[in-house]
């Protein structure tokens, strides 16, 4: 299945796009299991494993569920102001 | 009630008189671009935000403070995008009744938008000749 | 440096955009006339001061605030005379590195300006019609 | 001796004046003792007990001396902003 990412500030920067797609075999993963294939596909992307995960436009614990169909985005830390 | 909240391209630009009927302590707070960023001298900071996310927790938060201090009204500006040193990237204005729940507000929104709404600055820094 | 104190006759116009270098955060506070007083309904305050007191005691604040608090500028405007009801009486503004220290500052200064400043107000109660 | 007392706000709209002067025979006298003269000449000021007293544009407290050189301000409650 893929799971598109959206990125932002550092994170899209970084990776010089404004979204990534992931192929996971299964249909859904904990957001913490996103993070990591997200690592993994992308080495480059350095900081991921201290930013968050929002799910449909919500901030998610690192257990709850992510699928495919969901907008998914990789939010770094915040700085607005 | 709605709550003006508003996402723009670039600086914001120099704000119209503004209050509400009823307030005794109208507050403005406007973050400016400083000329540093961690010790680097820079040109602008580019902002990048989360734009439908940061929309509606903007529009939560200052919600969430007009009814827990009970304030009048409240504004919300952000910029996204270039915002060069000396301009203007943040409003938040306040009206409230008398200016305790006025002040306690504004450094309770500050602070947990800095917290956790989904908006990114990005430093430019300065090139410099050689 | 000098700090502008204005006591001015009338109520305060409009502000202009106003900052200083260096400052990442601006803040405005402004005491504006509400519709009751002590739940009476009014058309105005009528505001007195002993002036030259005042004047003094406005500066000296605002330099104490300035060091103690490390700000890049403030400025004070306070109205003396009528100043009818949605009508600005004061203005302060700061601007500071961070916000934390312009919200701080502001809180002490309006606080120690309404314990011991000679400024004075009297509402003007409103005429009921019969 | 002719003390000049300025008054501001609720106590000159109740004297209907902005100073007022009081004869008292000595030529210093301290700060209680003024408002105590104050109150006995101009009964009407209902206020005086609760009003701070500035010499020379400084408060003073209620033992320092005044003279009738001085510039002398009863200052009630303020209420700026």
């Amino acid at each position: 299945m893929t799971y598109r990412v959206m990125l932002f500030g550092a994170e899209a920067a970084a990776a010089g796009e404004r979204s990534l797609d992931l192929e996971i075999p299964e249909g859904s993963v904990t957001a913490d299991e996103l993070k990591l294939h997200l690592s993994e596909a992308y080495p480059g992307l350095s900081g991921v494993p201290s930013c968050r995960v929002a799910v449909n436009q919500k901030f998610v614990g690192g257990d709850e569920i992510v699928t495919s169909d969901d907008e998914i985005a990789l939010v770094g830390p915040v700085s607005g102001g | 009630m709605s709550i003006p909240v508003t996402i723009v391209d670039g600086p914001l630009s120099d704000a119209a008189p503004w209050s509400a009927p009823g307030a005794g302590a109208v507050l403005s707070f406007e973050g400016v671009v400083r000329p540093t960023e961690e010790g680097a001298d820079i040109d602008a900071l580019e902002y990048d935000a989360y734009r439908p996310m940061a929309q509606t927790m903007l529009e939560e938060l200052a919600r969430e403070m007009l009814e827990l201090h009970g304030l009048e009204a409240v504004t919300v500006e952000h910029a996204v995008g270039r915002v060069a040193v000396g301009q203007t990237s943040f409003r938040l204005r306040i009206a409230s009744q008398h200016r305790v729940e006025g002040l306690a507000a504004a450094a309770e929104f500050i602070s947990r938008m800095k917290d956790d709404i989904p908006l990114f600055k990005i430093p430019v820094v300065r090139e410099v000749m050689r």
